[in-house]
Formats: structure tokens, sequence, C-alpha cells
């Protein structure tokens, strides 16, 4: 039995069958086969949320291995993993209100949103290093940005329309242009190398090397 | 709405020709693995930097950071190009005896993903019989929150100072946040973009940059593989066929015909 | 009359997210750390309980209340992954990710064909000698900035004569869009950063905590930076 | 594109390698004086929020519109004054409005916009369950919005605050077909699945995306898919001038300009620095050769 469940080929063929039982029903429309692919869907995601345990598994003995070495600065382990556990009791006592609802505004959405906005300063940075026209292709992005640039300030339009035609010229047509290229491209190399795992052929995803019997 | 040229009965309105595409370039890849064909493929400058970038690693005697993603859709596509260029990484780490640090977590799509990236990684050190060298604490979860992760993510690069950063798979606005930290403090910088604004912008920030479809073709490049190399000719032909497949629209459009067009919804 | 618990919120907020911006200053910091874990420690649990409700309301009540039962399947592979951490029986867990693996592959591949390439086909196919002037050189630009972009990214075949022509100019206009995109998305991410800032500013009793978040951490971080402090009480890894 | 170092002694090298904080500095700068001190300078609407705005205002009493809010908190930032803006212009419209959350942090989004919105809402008559509700955190997944789309009610039984959905307006609605308009408010986290089940069925959508989405969603626009796109707070800052409503769109706009004009200057200065110092280098090199 243990043999049959180490197998990589038995892995690979419930793979290849868990594939095939979600993409086909998209195209065919046969009743038992479309539910069956939505059931299938839904026990995928149960089986991902009960590897929540490993993960915080792994997180806790991270942490551990830190404090318990006394590393330098393991005190922030320690709080990281109070913290998970104080949360937790708080859920238990209310989602919707309490200390819960303090976590989520004082903390939570705070962080996330500096770690979402922050994004403006290393855009900056990068553009006033990136933007240099040393050849011929690091010239065209200054000139289309540097317009667009311009245009999108606010202020630029009421006293500067002018402008108006190019940018807008270049976002409604170099931009989405840019945007079918990726997807088309993305497209075909997804499909391709959908096909090269089915297959069998990039067995390394699976943390399967060939070396290995 | 367009109505479509043709249906098959059986087949969901207006998903027939997609199933017909999806079938022929499947069937395209098989020809083209089945072995024989020698098909030189043109040099992909942010693969081959892979390799340079972990040999710098080694030299400085630095880690290596390597990430797939913040999976949020769990394993689609880019997901699992990033676990691929991961297994490619983790190989080469293993061989030259450079610690790989693989931030994960992100979304609660990710969590799926994580053992199989512990997997590669571990498997990786196995095979070159180093398996003392792995340690799960250097696969940090950093929690479900993509933001959560940006944070550890960044932290990380600052305190650890790593020589290279290869950040590829599904990762969202934080790839802007973590290329320019990396550039940052110094480190070679391999990104790629999952879509075209993250992708502009990476341009920019990075050493190197996967565009498009160079990272779900990574894992047949980067193998030396000449059968697994053929199938991205599969890839080639079905962009010859797009380009033809525009060029006759625009005509037969230009013409009076929305024929093309009634094609592809069909 | 504003209270205790809303100025509590504020002042904790504004505080933390200061210290997740001294990241700016370059240098690891125990500031830094602390907003880090914070986000990380919290964030984890909100992980783990949103992921417990969804395994009880689709799991459990799928099976009790809607009498799906095949999604008992669901909670036995999911047990079954747990023996992962089992040196002896780790591979018991291969099965259900191949479900995981195998099923999501297919959601996300089953649509591409279409979102990804037969739409953008007929998006590209756009009326070149009809409608305004501007209209035609819009759809003339789009159609051949398509077209040139994609000869870029043959791979397997040499790029030279007409070809080599047309994937250079392709290369051009790539770059060209680029910086278009670029603009578009700083102007993106101010409007993120311009939001944060509002929202720390109005009503206008939330400036001080601001303000003064701003003055104590970036101070603190110069003054220890200056004492050659930093690296001592920040944490190794 | 790796950061080019020249070596050797100019003052132009001061504009090609400065330290990155002093652009950070001046962004925190540029972004925070304005806020504290908020004048309105004069903006221009573009087309694309001109037909954002003619969608809205072509609803019509009764109408049944489908608002998704489809964000993280941090997103809810970026595009508030879009959405503020937008439901404002519905409940003018008195269209009965349903709204549903693709996101755990969107969760408290509802109660926000209505908090802000409460004086429209009393003027118009709107009464909760009759003319509008809030469906909560239904849209977690793809499968989610799928299924949605096929049968509406068997996946939404209950509202936000667990009340049955039964006997409110929604009981005429059964799938994709019963919607007027769906209004999604987007970061992109269902955006994809909202298009591949709504929007191809044939759902009339519109979208009020981020900044970094205005590329990406284009295509969507120019295909047909959405009939029209609201681009980050700068369209929520036209949308608010349109409706005649100055909100925190129109305020933040002067941040945006300073912030813009600030990237540019530094740009310039970049190529200025580069190019001099270049010609600095080749001189010297001539020099050497003689």
């Amino acid at each position: 039995m243990s043999e049959i469940l180490k197998s990589r080929t038995l892995q690979m063929v419930v793979l290849v069958l868990s594939f095939l039982f979600v993409f086909v029903p998209y195209f065919i429309d046969v009743k038992v086969l479309t539910d069956f692919s939505t059931q299938l869907i839904t026990i995928a995601a149960i089986i991902s949320a009960f590897t929540l345990v490993l993960a915080v598994y792994s997180q806790f003995r991270r942490g551990y291995t830190f404090v318990h070495r006394r590393s330098r600065g393991w005190i922030f382990k320690a709080y990281m993993m109070t913290s998970i556990v104080l949360m937790l009791i708080f859920a238990v006592y209310s989602q919707t209100s309490g200390p819960y609802n303090w976590v989520m505004y004082a903390i939570i959405t705070p962080l996330s949103s500096v770690n979402y906005s922050i994004l403006v300063f290393y855009m900056a940075s990068t553009g006033a290093r990136a933007f240099r026209a040393r050849n011929g292709r690091a010239l065209l992005l200054l000139i289309t940005g540097f317009i667009v640039l311009f245009y999108q300030a606010p202020f630029t339009g009421a006293f500067f329309p002018q402008l108006t035609p190019y940018s807008l010229y270049i976002t409604s047509t170099l931009v989405s242009a840019a945007g079918r290229m990726f997807l088309i491209s993305v497209t075909v190399g997804a499909i391709v190398f959908g096909m090269r795992v089915l297959m069998g052929k990039e067995t390394s995803i699976l943390g399967a090397a060939k070396e290995e019997k | 709405m367009v109505n479509p040229l043709f249906q098959v009965p059986g087949i969901v309105s207006g998903r027939a020709l997609g199933l017909i595409f999806d079938v022929v370039l499947m069937l395209l890849v098989v020809y083209y693995m089945g072995g024989g064909k020698n098909i030189k493929i043109r040099r992909v400058p942010g693969l081959d930097a892979i390799e340079e970038a972990v040999g710098r690693a080694a030299e400085m005697g630095k880690p290596v950071v390597a990430s797939f993603g913040i999976a949020g859709s769990g394993f689609d596509y880019w997901t699992m190009a990033g676990l691929a260029i991961l297994a490619h990484v983790a190989k080469l780490s293993a061989k030259t005896g450079t610690r790989l640090i693989v931030p994960t977590g992100g979304s609660d799509q990710s969590l799926i993903v994580r053992p199989v990236a512990e997997e590669i990684v571990r498997n990786a050190y196995l095979i070159e019989g180093r398996p003392e060298a792995f340690s799960d604490n250097d696969l940090p979860f950093l929690s479900g929150q993509q933001y959560a992760y940006t944070g550890g993510y960044i932290g990380i690069l600052q305190r650890m100072r790593p020589a290279s950063v290869i950040m590829t798979g599904s990762h969202a606005s934080e790839a802007m946040n973590i290329a320019e930290t990396s550039n940052m403090i110094g480190a070679i910088t391999i990104t790629a973009g999952s879509y075209v604004s993250n992708t502009a912008s990476l341009a920019c920030a990075s050493d190197y940059i996967l565009i498009g479809e160079e990272a779900p073709a990574a894992g047949a490049y980067l193998s030396q593989d000449p059968t697994q190399r053929a199938s991205i000719r599969a890839q080639d032909i079905y962009k010859a066929i797009s380009i033809i497949m525009i060029i006759g629209g625009l005509i037969i459009l230009a013409a009076g015909s929305d024929v093309v067009i009634r094609l592809l919804v069909s | 009359m504003v209270d205790i618990i809303e100025i509590s919120i504020t002042a904790v907020g504004a505080f933390l997210a200061i210290c997740m911006f001294t990241t700016l200053y370059g240098k690891s910091n125990p500031l830094y750390a602390l907003a880090e874990e914070s986000y990380i420690g919290f964030g984890t649990a909100l992980t783990v309980i949103w992921n417990l409700l969804f395994i009880y309301n689709t799991g459990v009540l799928g099976i009790t209340q809607a009498g799906k039962y095949a999604l008992i399947f669901g909670i036995l592979f999911g047990l079954m992954v747990l023996l992962r951490v089992s040196n002896k029986y780790s591979y018991v867990a291969r099965i259900p990710i191949a479900i995981a693996i195998g099923s999501q592959f297919g959601l996300a591949l089953r649509t591409t064909i279409f979102t990804g390439f037969l739409d953008q086909i007929r998006g590209t196919i756009l009326p070149l000698l009809t409608g305004s002037t501007q209209q035609m050189i819009y759809n003339w630009t789009i159609a051949l900035a398509v077209i040139l972009m994609l000869t870029f990214f043959f791979y397997t075949t040499e790029l030279k004569g007409p070809l080599g022509v047309s994937s250079k100019i392709g290369e051009y206009v790539m770059y060209a869009a680029f910086g278009g995109i670029f603009a578009q998305t700083f102007m993106g991410r101010l409007s993120l950063f311009v939001g944060f800032m509002q929202n720390y500013m109005v009503p206008p009793w939330k400036i001080p905590w601001l303000l003064g978040s701003l003055i104590v951490v970036f101070g603190a971080v110069i003054v220890l930076d200056r004492m050659h402090l930093l690296e001592k009480l920040t944490p190794e890894e | 594109m790796a950061n080019t170092k020249p070596a050797g002694k100019s003052g132009y090298r001061y504009l090609v390698e400065y330290d990155r904080r002093i652009i950070y500095l001046l962004i925190f700068i540029l972004v925070l004086a304005p806020l504290l001190q908020p004048f309105i300078l004069p903006i221009q609407v573009s087309p694309d929020t001109t037909t954002y705005y003619n969608v809205l205002n072509g609803l019509k009493k009764d109408d049944k519109v489908l608002v998704v809010f489809d964000t993280e908190f941090s997103g809810y930032m970026e595009i508030q004054s879009g959405i503020i803006a937008s439901i404002r212009m519905m409940f003018q419209h008195e269209v009965k409005v349903a709204i549903a959350v693709a996101h755990v942090e969107a969760t408290g989004i509802p109660q926000l916009v209505f908090d802000q919105l409460a004086s429209v809402m009393q003027e118009h008559n709107y009464v909760y369950g009759v003319n509008y509700i809030n469906l909560g955190y239904v849209f977690p997944n793809e499968a989610a919005v799928a299924a949605s789309a096929q049968d509406f009610h068997t996946v939404v039984r209950q509202d936000a605050y667990g009340k049955s959905i039964t006997g409110t307006f929604l009981d005429d609605v059964k799938d994709w077909s019963s919607w007027t308009l769906l209004s999604d408010y987007t970061t992109g986290i269902q955006s994809t699945a909202l298009i591949n089940h709504y929007g191809l069925k044939g759902t009339p959508m519109i979208a009020n995306v981020i900044g970094v989405m205005i590329s990406t969603s284009a295509p969507y626009v120019s295909s047909g898919i959405y009939k029209a796109l609201l681009g980050s707070m700068r369209g929520g800052a036209e949308l608010e001038y349109l409706t005649g409503y100055p909100g925190p769109g129109l305020t933040a706009m002067n941040s945006f300009t300073l912030g813009h004009y600030m990237l540019m200057i530094a740009i310039v200065l970049g190529n200025v620095g580069y190019f001099g110092y270049r010609s600095y280098q080749n001189k010297l090199k001539a020099q050497e050769v003689k």
C-alpha cells in the first residue's frame, strides 16, 4: 500500500485526472460533470485550508528556534507568536466587535495600506533612475513616460490642454496594445507549460527530481 | 453581442473554438516533444542570469532569496512557473552550497503551495547529498496576508542582505516593493511580472526581467532536454497564428464582413 | 466627542504605520521589526481564523446541512495533508496535493484561451477604414503595435530579414508602451499614498497623532543610527 | 537596466548619483503639505470619466444594480471618491442597489458608504431590503461568482447581518441577466471572475479600478465588456466634479499635481546629469589621448 502511495506515477495520474475533471466540463455541457467539477474545486479549497496547520506549525517552530537560541532580537519572535495566540483568543470572543475589531482597525488595515502606498516612493526613485536616455529604448520609455506623467498631473490639463490628445493616444493605443500582446504571449506560454506538466515533463514542480526513483 | 459563426452540438455555446485551439495546441506540444526535432532557441538573458546570480552568491558567501509568488489563486500557471524556476534555483544553490531563503505565504490560497515548495527545496539538497544543509526555517511563513508577507520579505532582505533575489511566479503589486528594496541593498535582481503594468515597472527596477511567456517557458528552457525545449516551438506557431488571424480579420473587416469576429466567439 | 477607542486606534495605527515607513531609511531597525512582526503575527491569526471558518462553513456545514456528502473527501484529504509533518508518512500527503494542483491548474487554464487569446485577437480586429480620423489612427496603431510586439517574442526562429526589422520595431514599441504604463502605475501608487495620508488627516483631530508619530519614529531611527545602535537592536535573521 | 555609476569628479555627478532618500523625503513633503493646507486647483475631465458619468446618468428608477466591493481596505483609500460619487448617483436615480463584497477587508466598506450618503438616502426614501441591501462577503472565490451568475440564490441566502434575503427586492433576481448593471470597484481580486461569469454572458459592466489596473482593463473597454471605466482617484475626483459634490478626490488633486511634477523634475535633472557627466568624461578621455 505504502509503495503505491509513494509512487510518483500515481501522483501524476491523480493530478491529470483532477485537471481533466475541472477542465473538460467547462466545454462540454453535461450536468453531472459540471457538478462534479464544482465539488472537486471545493474539495481542493478545503484541502488547501487544512494546510494552514502546516504553515503555522512551521512558523512557530521557526519562532521557537530563535527564542530558544536567544538569537539577537528573539523578543520580536516571541512577540509575534504571542500576537497570534492573542488574536485567536480575541476571535473566539467576537469577530465583529471588541478587541478583534480594534486590532483590525489599529494594526491590520494601517499596515496593509502602508505596504501598498509605500510603492509610490519606490516608483519615484526607480523612475528617476531608469528614465535616462541611455539608448533608443530608454529614450522612448522616457518620452512616453514623460508625456503621460505631465498629462496626469491634474493641474496640467487645465492650462495646457494641447497635451491631452498625445497622452490619450499613448494610453489608449500603445498601453492597451502592450496589454494584449502580453496576454497572448502568456496564454500560449501557459497552455504549452500546462501540457508539459500533464505529460509529466515538469516533475520538478512536484518536488520530484529525475534522479528520484 | 455578435452571433457565433458555428456551434458544435454538446459543446457549451461560444466555447467550441476555444476547445479546438486548446486541443490543437496540446497536439502540437505532443508532436514537438516527440523528439528528433532540433530546434534552436534564442537566448533569454533573464533565465541565463539565474546561474550567474547563484554563482555570485556562492562566491560572496551570502544567501540567495527566491520566491514563487503569493499564489493568490493557488496553483495557477504563474505559481507553477515560479515553482519550476525555484526548482532550478534550489538545484544550483544545493550544488554550490549556497543558503537559499524562500519566503512563503501572502494569501490564503498559498497555504497549499508551501509544502510543495518545501519539498522542492528539500529534495534539491537531498539529491546533491547535503540534506543537512536544508532547514525548514529557511522557508519562513509570513502569514496569509499579502502585505504582511511583503513587510516580512523586505525585513528579511534588509537584515540578511542577500547577494541575489530571484522573484518570479504570481507576485502582484508587492513585486515592486521587493525589487526596489533588492536594488537598494545591491543584490542582483531577477524578476518576472505577472501582468503588464507590473512588468513595465519591474523592467525599470530590475537587473533582469522575464517578460510574458518567458516565465512559463523557463522550465523547458532551463532543462537541457531538447525534447522539452522543442515544445517552445508550439508557442511560436500560435503567435504566428494569432498574427495571421489579426491581419486576416483586419482585411476582411475592412472589406465589410465580420466573419472572423463571429468565428472568434464561436 | 471622539471616544478613547477611536483615539487609540488612530494613535496606534499612525505609530505602527510610520514604523513601517522607516524601511525607506534604508537600514534595518527595531521599529520596523516591531511593525513587521505585529503584522505577521496578527495577520497569521487572521489566516487561521478565516481558514478554520471556511472549513467549518463550507466543509462541515456543507456536509451536515446542505447534504453535500462528497465534501467528506475534502476533510479526509485535508487530514491526509497534515501527515506531511511526520517523517515516516509524509508521502501520504502527495495524493491530496496532486488533487489540489490538478484542479486549481485546470481552473486557471480552462478560461485562459478565451480571455487571454481569442478575446485579445478579437479586440485587435478593429475597423481600419471607417469611423473618425482619430479613431482610424488609434485602430491602426493598436493593430500594428500588437503585431510588431508579437514578432519580438519569437524564440525559435532567427530574427532576420523582415522579421528582424519588425521585431526590432516591436521591441521599441514595447518600451514606448512601458513608459506610458509606468506613468499610469505611478499615478495609482501616488493616489494610494494620498488616500492613506487623508485617512489620518480627516477629521483634523487625527493630524497631531500622524505628525507626532512621524517626528518621534524617524527621530528615534536617526538618533539610533548616529549612535551606531541600529545594528545592535535589530533582530538577526 | 542597472544603475550606471560613473567615477570621477564633476558637478553633474551629484545629479546622477544621489541618495534616493532625498526623493523619498521630497514626496513626503509634497504630498503632506497640500493636504494640511487644502486649496482647489482647476482640473480637466477625461473622456473616460464622461462616458462613465453618462452610463450612470442613464439609469432609471428601480433598475437593479449589483455593486461589488472587490478591494482590500488599502484599495478603498484609492477609489473611495469614485465609490461615493457613483453610489450617490445611483441613489439619486432611485435604483435598487445590492452590495456584495469580495474581500474580507472590504466588509466594513458598505457601512462607511451608507454613513457618508445618509442624507441622500433619506431624501430619496431608501429603505433597507426594499431599495438597497448589503449582502456582505459573498464572493470569496471564482466558484462563488460563477454560481451566483447561474443561480443567484444558491450562493446568497442571507445578507451581511445574517437575515434571510427572501422578501427583499432580490426575489426577482434569478441570474446574471436579472441585473441592469454590474458596478465593480476593484483592485483585481475577482474582476476577471466577474468578467468571465457576468460580463462575457452579457451583463452590462462598469468598473472603477485602481491606477495600476487602468492599462490592463483598457482592452475590456474596447472589446465592449466594460461599458465604461473610471480610473483611480483621479477619475473619482473628475466624477465628483461632474456630479457637483466635491469630496476627498478633489482635495487630493494638489498633492497629485505636485507629486507628478516632482518626479518629472527629478527625471529632467537625472538626464542633465547623465549627459553632462558623459560629455565631461569624454572630454577627459580626449585629453588623455592627446
